[in-house]
Parts: C-alpha cells; structure tokens; sequence
C-alpha cells in the first residue's frame, strides 16, 4: 500500500487552487463534487468550509462530507440526476457560506521531543537557521487548530506552526515511520497514526492514542478542536 | 443474447419418432461412429436407430475400425428440470463441462438451462459416455424434457 | 462455522464497505467488484450487502462446519466441492466437512464466497470490511490465514435448491450496458476531473492510450504504466478528500486510480474520475492486464446504473421463484 | 380519473403466457393470436402431447402432472414467464384465476395479470366483505345480519320478522345442511333457535348462529360484466345456470327464461355500478339466487367463467379479447348503449364421467367427432386418440348452441348432441340427451334443486 501514500501529504508548493473569489466546483467520477475555496489556506476560509460541510451534510442526496484544507469534498448516495443543478446548489450554499466558529474541545497532547524518534531535526535545523531547542519550543509553544481529519484514520491535519519551523516533506520518505510520531510537513503538523512510510519530518514522540476503531467516535480529534503540545521530555 | 427458435417439448417418444431428429440422431451417430442405438423411452419401449451402412461412414471420413463398438443396450436421457432456454455452454466459460463422447460420471452437470437471470444444471443419472445433444444451443426446454442422451457404463 | 485450510495472503471479509468515517480518515474499503459480492449474496437469500470472503491470491481451500447454502462469484476459480468442480458464478447447499477449493482464475482477478447468513464478525463502524490499513475490521483488522475459523451467521432466506444453480455472470446478462473488450483492452469509462485542463492538449493521450497495470497495484489502487503525462511543471494541491475511482496524475505521468481502499486525502492533480458503475470491472483487472479510457458522462454512467438495477431486482425476484417452483415440484 | 389510453403501437405486453390447460387454454390462445399477439402455453407432464401444442408459438412442460406441481404451481409459472419472456399472465378459470396472492406475485414480477386487480379478487373471495360491498353498491343480497344472533329471543324474533319467513338458521361452522333449520313462522322460532344453538354447541364448538331469508326454489342467475382502466363498465346480459349437480353447473343458458326485462336491466345496472365503485377491471360474474321476482347476491366469480360462451353467442361479444383489450391499458370496444343482446343459446358440458353415477372415467379417447352447422360452436381441445388424465377436471368440451328462441336452440342442441359422438371413454353425452328431452327443463324456469331430483328420480 505504500506507493500510494506519498501525495497525501501535501505542502502547497505551487498550488493549482481556485480563482480570487470564486470556489473550484469539479465532479470527481460520478458520485462526488470537489468544492475548493478562493484565496489562501487561513482559519477564516477554513471555518467557512467548515460552515459549507454543516449545510451541506443532511442534503438528502448526500452520503458524506469530507472537509479537507480549505475545501470540501461532497460524496453523494448515487450519481446525480441533474449534475449541473446540484453544482449550482453548492455553489448558492457556498455564498451563502458564513464563518462558523466550532466550538472545539482542548487536547493536550504529551511529547517526547528529540530521540530516536527525532531523525529529521537536524533536517530542520539546518533548514531554518535555528537551534534544535529553539525548534521544539516554536513547535510545542504553538496553538494549534484542527483543520481537518485525513490521509489515515484520525490523523489530524494542525493548522498554526510557526512559520519559521516550516519544513517541506522529504523526497524520500521514511519507511517505517513508527506510529505516534511528531511530525511537520510543509506549514503543518501532525501525529502519525499508522506505522509505515511517511515523508514528513519527525521530531518527537507521542503515546496518545489518535485512534480508536471500537471507540464512538473513534478519533480523538475532529475538526476545530485545538491542540497544545506539551514537553513532557526532551532528549537533545 | 437467446436465439427465439421455436422449440416444442415432447415426451422421449414423441421427439425420436420425429424425422427431423431422427435424422440428427443418425447425424451424431456417425460423427460419433456409432453405427447403432437403442434408447429406452418412458413408457418402456425401446427405439433403436440404425445408420447407415460402412460405407456411409467411410464417405464421412469414419474409420469404421475405429467406430467404438456399442452393444444394444438402453441409452439413458438427461432431462431439464425446469422451463427454460438451452446452454450447451455455460456464458462465463469457453467449453462445454462436458463433451460428446466423453465420459460422465453420475450427478455431472452437462449443461444448463437459462431461466431469465438465472441458469440451472442438467446432470447425468448416471455414469456413461455422453453419446449426443438432442436441442440446439437457444431452444425452449421443458420440464422432464431430454437435452442429452447418454451411453451407461457397463 | 467455517475453517480456512489453505490461503494466500491478502483475503479479506469485505462487505460493500464502511461510509461515514472518511472524514476522520477512514477509507471505505469494501470489495473490489461490489456487483459480484452483491449478486452472490442474492443467490443464497441474503440481503445484497451481507460479509463475504474477498478470494484473490490462490489456492484458496475451507471447510464448512455445519450445512449451509454457500455461493462463489466472481472471478472463474475453478471452484471444486470434495473435488467436484462447479461453475462459475453458483450457488449451492454444503454439507458440514465438506471443503471448498479455490485455483487461480485464467481471467478475472477475484472470487467472492457468499454464505448464507453472511459472516458474522463483528460489525466496526457499521461495516464488517476489513481495513488492513487501519488494522480493524473484518477478522481482526488482518488477512485470513490458515486455520482461521470465522463464524457463519444463520440463513434468513428461503433454502438453496438441493442442485445447485447459477446466476447469468454480469458481463454476459449487462453485455450491452457495457464496452466490450478490444483486443483483450479492457475499456474503463471516466468522466473528466478537477485539473483535467491543466493538461491541456497532452490529456487526449489519456484517452487514446492503452495502460498497463504496473505489480505496484493492490486495494488501495492501480499504478498504469505507459507514455507518461507530465505537467510543465508540477502541481500540487492543499490536501482534499478523494474517493474510489479517481485518477491521480502524480509527478512521474504515470495515472494512479484510487480502488475500494482508496487514501481518504490526496493532493495530486486528478486527471478523471473512473464512472462509479464500471469500478467492479476493473476490480476484476488482473496486474499486467491492460485498459484503456472512455470518456463519458453522467448521462451514460446513470443508463448503464439503471441496466445493473435492473439486473440485481431480477436476481432478487427470481432466486426465490426458482426455490419456490423447485420445492413446489419435489413435494407429492 | 381517466388514465392515458397507450396506443396500439406500444401495447403493454406482446406476448402473452396462458396458465391453464384444455378447452380455455385453447380459447384464449385464439383470441391471442387473433389480436396478433404471440403465445405461450405451458403444460404438466401429463398434456406433454396435448394436441393444442403446436398452435402456439411456444409450448413447455412446466412441472409433473400433478396440478400442485404444475399448473398451481405459481412460482414454476412465474418463472415461465420470465424465461419466455411473456408481458402477461391470463389464468384462464379455476387454478391460479381467483387466487390473489398469485395476481400479486405477478404484478411483482413486473407482468400483467389478465384480471382485476389482486384487492378485487381479495374482497370478493371474502363471503362477508363482498356481501357488504355489495349492499353499500347497491347489489340486492339476501337479507340477514352480518353479526351473529343476539341471545334473547324477542330481538331475535324482531330480526325474522324483518327478514321475513321463511328464514333460515345457520350455525357458525356449520354447512352441508347440518346446524341449518328452517322457519316458516314465529311459532316454531324459539325451538328452531334453541335446538340449533345446541346442535353448534355440541358439533361445532361455537354457539353463534345467523339467520338468514330462506330461498325454498331458487334459479342461479348471473351476469356478465366487463370494465376497462377507463370508467366504463358494462354487463352483458345474463345467464341461467341453475342446472347444477352438487354445485357443478352442467348446462347454462343466455338469457335466463321468463324474468321481466325492467328487473335484469335494473340488477345489471348495479352490477356494472359496482365494478366501477370498487375498481373492478376486466371480466367478472355476478351470480345471483332469484325467487319470486327478486335477486339475491351470491358471490361475484372474478374471471372469465366456463358458461361465457353463451353470452358470446347472445352478444356477439368476444370476452377473452375484451380481457385481453383491457390488460393492455385500451377501452372497452362497446359501451353500454351498444350492448343488444340477440337470440338463445345454450351450453352443455361435456365430461369424462359415467353420465349418472359421475364416476370419473379417465382413458383414451378412440374416436371423437362433433358436430357443426349454423349456430353451432363446440370448444375443446380434444381428438381421436387424446388421452383424458385423471389428475384434472373432467371437462372435455364445451358444447354450445344459438338460435333466435329458446325453442329452436333446444332443438339445435338434441341435433347437436346426437352428432355428437365419443367413444372410448365414458362421457355425460347421454345425460344431456335425456335432459333435452325433458319436458320440465325444456319449458324453462327450473331452481337449483332440478337436476339433483329428477336424477334421484330417475334412479327408482
């Protein structure tokens, strides 16, 4: 499964994205609209996409929404009888669209920065300039807003790194990237929640489980929760 | 798609003493080179058909030599067990289950019977060597009606 | 009860997959041919959507442990019961002890074992898929191994006739609804997606093109070998949900379509979206085999989705109608 | 509300399955083929050789003889269809026709059965609901309660004397003329009611008893309606049947004898009114008890009967295309005002039974040859050399009559009946010879009970 993974994790290097005010609406195959937001990746556009999925996911036709960085994908039930109505109706819904603020939870997440956990920190203290003790406070002094949940089961995109520990993903990923691992790709951080390859750039380790499958709902994170990172150590 | 061949079932009987199948009776026998047969209907009569001579089978590329000697015993039918059109083959496979001349053992499937969406098996009673194919490929079969006849083993 | 003797790695349970969860970043999973999981369901009463086993690395061998009406769809595996062989596409009562054996298909990629009743694992996230991926799901979140033994949960349906019976394969009862093979091509019909125009007068060499599925192929999608299609320069996109059935044009030209264990985010520029209705044919494209792209539209995927309804209402119609006549015709 | 009349170029079906055997299975597919639709037939292992087989365009065996295995057998007739790919079912009279379930699992399975609707044949198969039905259509039934007696024998004299003696007392369960009394006066309806009660009690295990208006010399009489998906509804005259043996009707007649002309046209009406209140489609049968000038509602028979052809003949109607017109969505070719009815005719079964002791007498037929000539119609599907199953119902041909009176169609049918001849087996032949030489039943105006006592007569 690995050689399908690298794209997900996306740093928007160039971005092919929507015009100035107008959102990208395109139909993927026949049972899904692709809505992408105008502008730039910030928490007000992503809360009016947040705004757009609460709007649009009790439409009787639609089966899921999956919000991603800033822009929303809409499964359908089955392919729509009138294609052009519909994306016309999301494009009014996205007008439509105000901020909305959800009202998220507060997850502490505990780390351990540095170790041998840690293989990309000297990456990134070469990158930008800064000491690896500079680099772990930047990141876990970080406030950090969950932008949307992807790419495997409850990994959470985080918006609000510091943009001086801002990392692009390796060209070469890591293999065996152990899961719970303390990660930065591109503007963004996360913790891993799968054991396996991954080309975004380690600097700790955490035990938390992301995760649950039995659990209701079964990942710890959801969209608009804030996350802090707590040093429990730091082994440099 | 199912050819719309107009196809009557019939008693055993009533289909041997058709000339038409007769006819294509004799025509398997000799491409089987089988130079007679006897074929026991419902009611207990026996029929037996008779090709013709060697000479028929020399001209038809027959070894008679080589023509399996068929003792006057009783061929037994294979019968459909419901309504519906014929499939000597089976639509997702390239080959009969079972060919002319080959050997069957009992409870073989050795061909179906399509019924809309749906396909059922016409099986052997018992083991034999399958001797011939009574319907076309298509044709409308009726229950109890025979689609093979087979040879018993000894 | 049913034991696994003998397996390959990589079957899984899978029933028509898990919804709901993408957002948290849970793929769907599911089989790779829903038509055949469905239509083997139907043939031994269960409702379409029930657990099956997803066969595709053979030999495959299993022993059931109690009766029970069982059907094999999918892929021709050559199936044989206590060394019987069946047909294609069957369905058929099964007698405790009995075992059920599995050869590698000549075409076709996957087989899919019905029971009635469906196997009965317990349901996570309302679907019994397995999600190897995320380790749960299906029997203990892995591929089934020998000696595993799944429960079988008891027959709702009317009995399977004593014989055994078959159903039409789809290919040949929804021939018309779908392009045939040219040239041992398999013709994938798609609609053209988000970055489509992007690539400007390079995307016609999408269509006229014939791919190769590369060995790099599996649930989670179809690496396609061939004349790559490169952008001017490359495009990334901020992280988006994907489904099953999208084409991704990654850096190096060569389309990935995303299959029932399709990544829930992706950022690669997407070429075109395969039509939902056509996702079970190339679930049953062999690696190495080759396809080609039709374009489409939303019009003629919506016909041929009404052509397969229609084929699955029929199936469900007339299964129990057989049973019925049959039983009607064996009591005196 | 009208529905859109589909065109003649896009009918509903184009290729119709007839599920039933013998004479109707031939008559319909006449009427099939006449209207150039295609045919299927099916058959039991027993018509396998059925002379009828090639008329069709396609013949199958559907099952083993037996009619729970073949002909009853709804699934294996379903599937049939499907297989032939037939658009619609007609059934014919007896198996499948008045079997709701049956209509249902066709319309299920996307087919069309050639009948009222399942709800129709569901009401009317009910006694209780299609008496009430009938009242609230304005259909006269023999008058009595629904309700089971009341205890006291005041309410219960009051309800006699509603109904008017004589009446009859039924027990609930009871039939076959055990747990019946009847009371011709007040005087003896407190013994009558209490001895009754006891006999349910004790044999039935229920003390309900109904009451009803007692019908001493009763003719059967019915009518024939046909309505269409579009609002009409028309009866066709009706028919006298009261020449029963054991309820088997073994000579019917069209018109019924010597009943005032303003009374028929008067029931008629409301039969045709009741069809049109409950949704009826196709061809029904309204069969009445008349006495002293008035009609009693029976039971409503929802398919096409054996007698139609004598309403054919008066008619000039054909039933089974009007059947046929009607399952493809199309109107009625006549309406009400077109209706003239013409002429007598009359209908003699012909059965494979010992013309009095009735035994049935299966076999093979040796010779078989029937008469014509002007008015004369004979439906059967057998020959010299036709084999008659005991597994199925006796009947071998229907032999039927029209002439301008009553009197030329008796003498039509002796001729008819004495060129008449089948040999090898047993048949009824002589039994109707006999009877149309009666003098009773050919001045008319026979009850029900005729026939049962001129045969116990005749035996002494």
């Amino acid at each position: 499964m690995s050689v399908m993974q690298g794209n997900v994790l996306s740093t928007p290097a160039i971005v092919a994205t929507a015009t100035a005010d107008e959102p990208k609406i395109s139909m993927i195959g026949t049972g899904a609209y692709l809505i992408e937001a105008p502008g730039a990746f910030d928490l007000p556009t992503q809360r009016r996409i947040w705004a757009l999925a609460h709007a649009v996911e009790d439409w009787p036709e639609v089966r899921e929404v999956v919000p991603g960085v800033t822009n929303l994908l809409v499964i359908l039930k089955q392919t729509p009888e009138e294609p052009e109505q519909l994306h016309l109706r999301l494009g009014h819904e996205w007008d439509c669209a105000r901020s909305i603020d959800l009202s998220g939870k507060t997850v502490e997440i505990p780390v351990t920065y540095g170790g041998d956990n840690a293989t990309d920190l000297a990456a990134i203290c070469d990158y930008s300039g800064l000491s690896d003790r500079e680099v772990v406070r930047l990141h876990w002094q970080g406030d950090y807003t969950v932008v949307a949940l992807g790419s495997a089961p409850g990994f959470g995109y985080l918006h609000g790194l510091d943009p001086r520990i801002y990392m692009p993903r390796k060209t070469v990923p890591s293999l065996r990237m152990l899961k719970g691992t303390v990660t930065i790709g591109g503007m963004q951080t996360g913790v891993s929640v799968l054991t396996g390859p991954n080309g975004w750039n380690s600097i700790g380790f955490a035990e938390m489980q992301m995760f649950e499958p039995t659990k209701t709902p079964p990942a710890l994170l959801a969209p608009g929760d804030r996350v802090r990172f707590r040093p429990e150590r730091i082994e440099l | 798609m199912m050819k719309g061949r107009k196809r009557k079932s019939g008693s055993l009987t009533a289909q041997m003493l058709d000339p038409a199948t007769l006819e294509q009776i004799a025509l398997w026998l000799e491409g089987a080179g089988v130079a007679s047969i006897e074929i026991e209907t419902e009611d207990g009569r026996l029929v037996r058909i008779v090709t013709g001579e060697d000479a028929a089978l020399r001209d038809a590329g027959v070894d008679p030599v080589a023509a399996a000697p068929v003792e006057p015993h009783s061929v037994r039918p294979a019968k459909s067990q419901i309504a519906g059109h014929f499939l000597p083959v089976h639509p997702a496979r390239d080959a009969a289950e079972a060919a002319i001349g080959a050997s069957v053992f009992p409870e073989q499937i050795v061909g179906f019977v399509g019924i809309g969406p749906l396909i059922m098996p016409i099986r052997a009673e018992e083991a034999g060597t399958l001797r011939a194919c009574t319907v076309g490929p298509g044709d409308l079969v009726g229950y109890g009606d025979t689609v093979f006849l087979i040879e018993p083993a000894q | 009860m049913i034991e696994v003797l003998q397996t390959g790695p990589l079957n899984t349970v899978q029933d028509l997959g898990r919804f709901g969860f993408r957002n948290a970043g849970v793929t769907s999973s599911g089989a790779m041919d829903r038509l055949a999981l469905m239509v083997g369901n139907l043939l031994v009463g269960n409702a379409e959507g029930e657990a099956a086993l997803e066969i595709q690395t053979f030999p495959f061998r299993l022993r059931f442990e109690r009766d029970m009406a069982v059907a094999v769809t999918g892929a021709d595996c050559e199936a044989r019961l206590d060394g019987r062989r069946l047909p294609p596409w069957w369905a058929m009562p099964v007698l405790s002890g009995q075992v059920l054996e599995l050869d590698t298909p000549r075409r076709a990629a996957r087989a899919y074992l019905c029971l009635a009743g469906g196997i009965e694992v317990e349901p996570v996230m309302g679907s019994r898929s397995t999600s190897l991926r995320g380790g749960f799901g299906g029997l203990e979140g892995r591929f089934l191994a020998a000696n595993d033994r799944l429960p079988v949960a008891g027959a709702a349906g009317p009995a399977v006739p004593q014989g055994g019976f078959g159903v039409m394969p789809p290919e040949t009862a929804l021939a018309a609804h779908f392009p045939a093979p040219e040239d041992g091509t398999l013709l994938v019909r798609a609609v053209p997606a988000g970055e489509y125009a992007l690539f400007g007068a390079e995307a016609e060499r999408f269509w006229t093109q014939t791919w190769k599925i590369s060995s790099h192929s599996d649930r989670t999608g179809y690496r396609l070998s061939g004349e790559p299609i490169r952008l001017a320069s490359p495009v990334e996109l901020r992280s988006h949900g994907v489904v099953p059935g999208v084409v991704q044009m990654p850096p190096s030209g060569e389309p990935i379509i995303q299959m029932s264990d399709a990544n829930t985010a992706g950022g690669y520029p997407k070429m075109a979206g395969v039509i939902d209705v056509d996702l079970w044919r190339l679930g049953q494209a062999r690696i190495g085999s080759r396809i080609r792209f039709v374009r489409s539209s939303i019009a003629e995927a919506r016909e041929a989705e009404r052509a397969v309804r229609a084929y699955l209402d029929d199936v469900r119609c007339t299964v129990p109608m057989l049973a019925q006549a049959l039983a009607a015709m064996s009591r005196r | 509300m009208m529905s859109p009349v589909p065109s003649e170029s896009a009918p509903r079906f184009e290729k119709v399955l007839i599920a039933n055997r013998g004479e109707i299975a031939l008559r319909v597919q006449r009427a099939t083929r006449e209207m150039g639709l295609r045919t299927v037939m099916i058959c039991s292992e027993a018509d396998r050789d059925a002379p009828y087989r090639q008329a069709g365009d396609e013949f199958v065996c559907i099952g083993p003889a037996s009619p729970r295995q073949s002909y009853l057998n709804q699934a294996a007739v379903l599937l049939a269809a499907r297989a032939t790919g037939a658009g619609a079912i007609h059934p014919g009279y007896g198996f499948l026709s008045e079997n709701a379930a049956f209509a249902e699992a066709v319309e299920r399975a996307g087919l069309i059965f050639i009948g009222p609707p399942a709800s129709a044949i569901r009401t009317m198969g009910d006694k209780i609901a299609a008496k009430r039905a009938m009242i609230e259509a304005g259909v006269p039934c023999v008058p009595g309660p629904d309700a089971a007696l009341p205890e006291d024998l005041a309410s219960i004299a009051a309800i006699a004397e509603g109904i008017g003696y004589p009446v009859i007392i039924k027990a609930a369960g009871g039939g076959g003329g055990r747990g019946m009394r009847v009371v011709h006066d007040p005087s003896a309806l407190g013994d009558a009611v209490s001895v009754t009660r006891e006999e349910a009690r004790r044999a039935f295990g229920r003390p309900d008893l109904y009451i009803e208006k007692f019908l001493a010399h009763p003719r059967h009489i019915e009518f024939q309606v046909l309505c269409d998906e579009h609002d009409n509804a028309v009866w066709l005259g009706h028919r006298d049947c009261s020449m029963q043996r054991r309820h088997q009707k073994v000579v019917e007649e069209a018109p019924a004898p010597a009943i005032p002309a303003d009374i028929v046209a008067a029931v008629g009406e409301r039969c045709a009114n009741a069809c049109r209140k409950i949704g009826y489609r196709g061809a029904g049968t309204f069969e009445f008890l008349y006495e002293d000038g008035a009609f009693y509602f029976i039971e409503m028979n929802t398919r096409l009967q054996v007698e139609h052809p004598v309403t054919e003949m008066t008619s000039g109607i054909d039933i089974v295309r009007e059947q046929l017109r009607v399952a493809q969505g199309l109107p009625l070719t006549i309406s009400q005002a077109d209706v003239r009815t013409y002429g007598h005719s009359f209908e003699c079964r012909i059965n494979a039974e010992d013309p009095f002791t009735f035994a049935a007498s299966p076999g093979t037929i040796t010779a078989a040859q029937f008469p014509g000539g002007p008015g004369v119609r004979v439906d059967t599907h057998v020959t010299t050399g036709y084999r008659v199953s005991p597994h199925y119902d006796s009947l071998i041909a229907k032999l039927i009559v029209h002439a301008p009176t009553r009197e030329e169609a008796i003498r039509r049918m002796r001729v008819a009946l004495a060129d008449t001849a089948i040999d090898g087996i047993a048949t009824n032949l002589p039994l109707h010879r006999e009877l149309f030489a009666e003098p009773a039943f050919c001045a008319g105006q026979t009850d029900i009970h005729y026939l049962e006592t001129w045969l116990g007569e005749r035996k002494k």
